[in-house]
């Protein structure tokens, strides 16, 4: 397949090592890269190690990796004929979308159309009761305080106030009795209309305690869809992950149900490309479907790692028309992948980001590890973007083994200039709960102190 | 040799770049060594082989700002397509050597099917215009330079 | 397993990659690590890797790496239990082999006897004739010009004079008419006593263009022999692998007959740990035992890519007493594997060595991409030793997007400060014979011109 | 030159980003170093986290040379075991502040069950014994400094 012709040439309208990662499965393709950057990011790897690179802004995202003029000028003035837009910026992004078909080029992700469907909690809700998943038990959008006590009472104290655009934590708000439900809505709805320009909030049933593991899928846009197995993503700090890891150490039967409910709603939706289905898993092991990621997600690679599958080269197959050849029956899901995210943070600080002169990095090597990043030594974090400077993945045939992998990974690696989570994670490499795979998203918090 | 006298001659050291200084006077010996490791530190800074850097004459906002002294460079606000003219037909809004006025048009970047056309925002003398009509030209990129 | 106490401590008896790639394993495997190594090799990432280190003597080999009595001092003084050899060196000496039991310490390797029963052309001649399995049609040691003369008239010219114990290319004679055989006889002679100090000579059939085809096996000892597919290392130059890779791209049936006289072989001697089978495959697809190399290969991360068997646990598990618990049928190759061996070498010049100060290092990453390198940012390559400063190994589903992987990993490395084969590959990368998988052992020279 | 004085000197010097400053004068002679450790800054030489370092105390051929003047340092020729005395019951062949004769021997290092005995290659006097009874040492370690 790497014969055919596609794309002669794509737009990555990304940064960092989520740009690296397309340039790579492009170059790889044979498909010419054009990389779109703001002025920070001048001297990054995928600037120049891409075909051809195009300034699109200054600094702030806002202006650069957000400006769609700009971006979409540069595809079209370079002729290119397909844009990868990565994950956050641009990518769930159904306008952009749009535009992109309607100037005639092909957006490498879903439908603006499933987008749309699948872009807000409470379309995500309504979809998952029609394909018999189970979400949450909670409301649509709340109408005002009457509607919300009366659900309120209904659900069971302790519930959740959500902004039904939103993510990231933002504008939620956990009520434990109904004297505080009026002030925490009004508080929510402000919050929702400040961060995603729509008040609508919505009410759930408050989970403590909990996994976060999502499935993997690749679709046609045709009907037929296939999972990769699922990943666990319940070493989190803030609602952000830091580590992952593919299979999770959920039960055999539990597995293949959550397998089974994200392809059927995948299905559903006819969904073209990579996807994740987010749900959660509380600790009597009932599982509940949380959201949709139409894009390909930071911890793909663990995937990548036990399927053997090359996630972001068939994002940009499918895009092409390509027909989806791998069946369900094809993917053989071997040993156990974990990955930790190296940000620049200093987490005796609070995680506080750490930008800066990287005076000489070093990653480890060897059998069963593999490294994502755009960081090398002279490298100059910009202050403007998210921390992560790169991902250290490991393989091995089971779960014990990659623990012990990770450990001497984590070991050989050396960030010299700014502070990173390395330590921490060794840290948590040799924690017993985190051995046990015992591990739910408080775990930072509530075990490590931090 | 008092702090004063000492600060003015640094402030001489400094903008004349020195690193390594040593005077003796029959009043006084003075030595110092200024600045980082010693060492033009900048070994680390191209993680590419030869053949993966920019071609030297591709457009690009990494081009070196040009520092001719008087000389103001115009940006490109935008990415698109640079036209030296409102139409193939037509004259070029400025040619070198000519006298613009603040607000003057000097050329034209189509993006998105829009013309937008971009304006001197000093007055000048055009001294060079350094995009080629039809050329695609990124954010930042330098344009014209206009002599104040 | 990993579980299962078995050493406490190894030393390692080299130094460079292969020294970290046991290192890597031994820390995975929770057994301490003791380096032993020469003063020109402080500041190397395996002594700075290791638990504890040892300096067992001055730069040179003879004086540090090969002074069996320093490293044997350092194991008993230390407590290590066992001993891994690593490649080149002490690897397959059975002198060693043999101190070492004496002193109660674990070889990490075959039995001395087995290293004595294939240590030398003749006697793999021997074996592989006892196992039917074909040899270069050639003689025993020759006596001497009237035996030599008698036996090329059998053969049938040009043959080739070989010392009975070298390697490398030492001691050998390309001898195309009766007029040239006397003197060639005892020029050939005098090498080998010169090189190892033993002037027996033996002479082959000269077999013009061919491959360079070795099985991977492992052994327990006690008769249960697996293998682990091919490798087909032909890109060479004198006589020196370059690029290797696995499987090869011999026609089916041919690849089958190769491993089952891999596994006689070895089967036959009661292998135990990790060895190779070299033979040399000729242009009408007859292929030819030449020698076992009892201990771990350079090449060896391919076979670990495409197999999923992490080769150097296996040989410490193995001289640990840890039964085979893999059998043949829980071996599936997967994909296709190929290594280029980075040398600090200068290609335009001759490949002379190109050691100094290392700049900058900047290994490629991202999908199916593993490096092994003992060098990092502000290494100094001593002279002393060879030129192997790292190697680049992809993993692909198949053999044309594995060249592609290679070809987009290659470009993103980089070597400041010292001149590297990178180039090299680069072209060979690109060149038809290479990508056509129709590559003889001459490649480099007849069709590169080097 | 008084307190306030040198205050001001100094902030001079920091603005300046001065590192070494030699300053005579009749009246005084004033010398500073400014900034990290004075040392050669080398951010490249170590890829490993602080926790893979050799700890110091550890016995190494990587110790610094004891390069005070005067004292030559007796490396150890081989790996094994250091012994100060023939015997455990016996006197030390050397003590600290003893004067020895070239071919004088100093210890016993024992390799592969075999003593070998370390001779002195120059006369002096013993100032330090730098391993201690009973320690594993490693090639070109040093075990004692003689003053010539």
């Amino acid at each position: 397949m790497a014969d055919r012709a596609l794309f002669q040439k794509i737009l990555i309208a990304n940064r960092g090592e989520i740009a690296l990662r397309v340039v790579r499965a492009a170059k790889e393709l044979g498909i010419q890269t054009l990389v779109v950057y703001s002025q920070a990011d001048e001297r990054s790897l995928p600037v120049l190690l891409a075909d051809e690179s195009v300034c699109v802004g200054p600094p702030p995202s806002s202006k650069s990796y957000l400006n769609i003029p700009n971006i979409l000028s540069a595809a079209l003035m370079t002729g290119a004929q397909a844009i990868h837009p990565g994950y956050g910026f641009l990518a769930e992004n159904p306008e952009f979308a749009e535009m992109c078909r309607d100037h005639g080029l092909v957006f490498i992700g879903p439908t603006p159309e499933s987008m749309h469907l699948l872009g807000s909690k409470a379309g995500g809700r309504k979809l998952a009761a029609e394909c018999e998943v189970p979400t949450v038990p909670g409301t649509g959008i709340l109408s005002g305080v009457e509607e919300a006590l009366s659900s309120a009472r209904q659900l069971g104290y302790p519930v959740l106030l959500k902004a039904s655009a939103g993510g990231g934590g933002r504008g939620q708000r956990v009520v434990r009795t109904e004297q505080e439900l009026p002030e925490a809505l009004a508080a929510a709805q402000n919050e929702a209309l400040l961060h995603f320009a729509d008040p609508s909030v919505i009410m759930e049933k408050l989970i403590e305690g909990f996994r976060h593991v999502e499935v993997q899928v690749l679709g046609d846009g045709r009907g037929e869809v296939i999972h990769l197995g699922e990943r666990d993503c319940s070493v989190q700090r803030r609602n952000q992950k830091l580590i992952e890891e593919a299979p999770s150490t959920l039960p055999e039967s539990l597995r293949r149900e959550l397998l089974a409910a994200g392809v059927r709603l995948a299905k559903r939706v006819q969904y073209a490309g990579a996807g994740t289905l987010e749900f959660i898993v509380d600790r009597d092991g009932h599982f509940y479907f949380m959201e949709m990621n139409t894009r390909i997600q930071v911890e793909h690679p663990v995937t990548e790692m036990i399927s053997g599958v090359d996630l972001v080269r068939w994002q940009i197959l499918i895009a092409a028309g390509h027909p989806l050849t791998l069946h369900q029956e094809d993917i053989h899901l071997q040993g156990h992948a974990i990955e930790c995210r190296i940000n620049a943070e200093d987490p005796d600080r609070e995680f506080r980001p750490s930008p800066g002169h990287i005076d000489n990095i070093h990653f480890a090597g060897g059998p069963g590890v593999r490294v994502d990043t755009h960081a090398y030594s002279g490298y100059q974090i910009p202050p403007n973007y998210d921390s992560l400077i790169g991902k250290l993945i490991v393989h091995a045939p089971d779960r014990a083994w990659a623990i012990a992998r990770m450990r001497r990974a984590l070991e050989e690696s050396v960030v010299e200039g700014v502070k990173t989570t390395i330590p921490l994670y060794l840290k948590v490499m040799d924690h017993p709960y985190y051995r046990r795979g015992a591990v739910q998203t408080d775990f930072i918090r509530a075990q490590m102190g931090l | 040799m008092d702090a004063e006298e000492l600060r003015r001659l640094l402030e001489v050291l400094v903008s004349a770049d020195v690193r390594e200084f040593h005077l003796k006077t029959e009043a006084f010996d003075l030595q110092l060594l200024r600045g980082a490791s010693g060492e033009p530190s900048a070994p680390l800074t191209s993680p590419l082989p030869p053949q993966e850097r920019l071609p030297p004459g591709e457009p690009g906002a990494s081009q070196e700002p040009s520092a001719q002294p008087g000389l103001v460079p115009v940006h490109a606000p935008i990415v698109g397509t640079f036209y030296t003219a409102p139409a193939p037909d037509q004259p070029p809004f400025v040619t070198v050597g000519e006298r613009v006025k603040e607000g003057q048009v000097l050329c034209i970047i189509e993006a998105m099917k829009l013309m937008n056309e971009i304006e001197a925002e000093q007055a000048g003398v055009i001294r060079e215009i350094l995009a080629k009509n039809g050329d695609p030209v990124e954010f930042g990129q330098e344009l014209f330079l206009i002599e104040t």
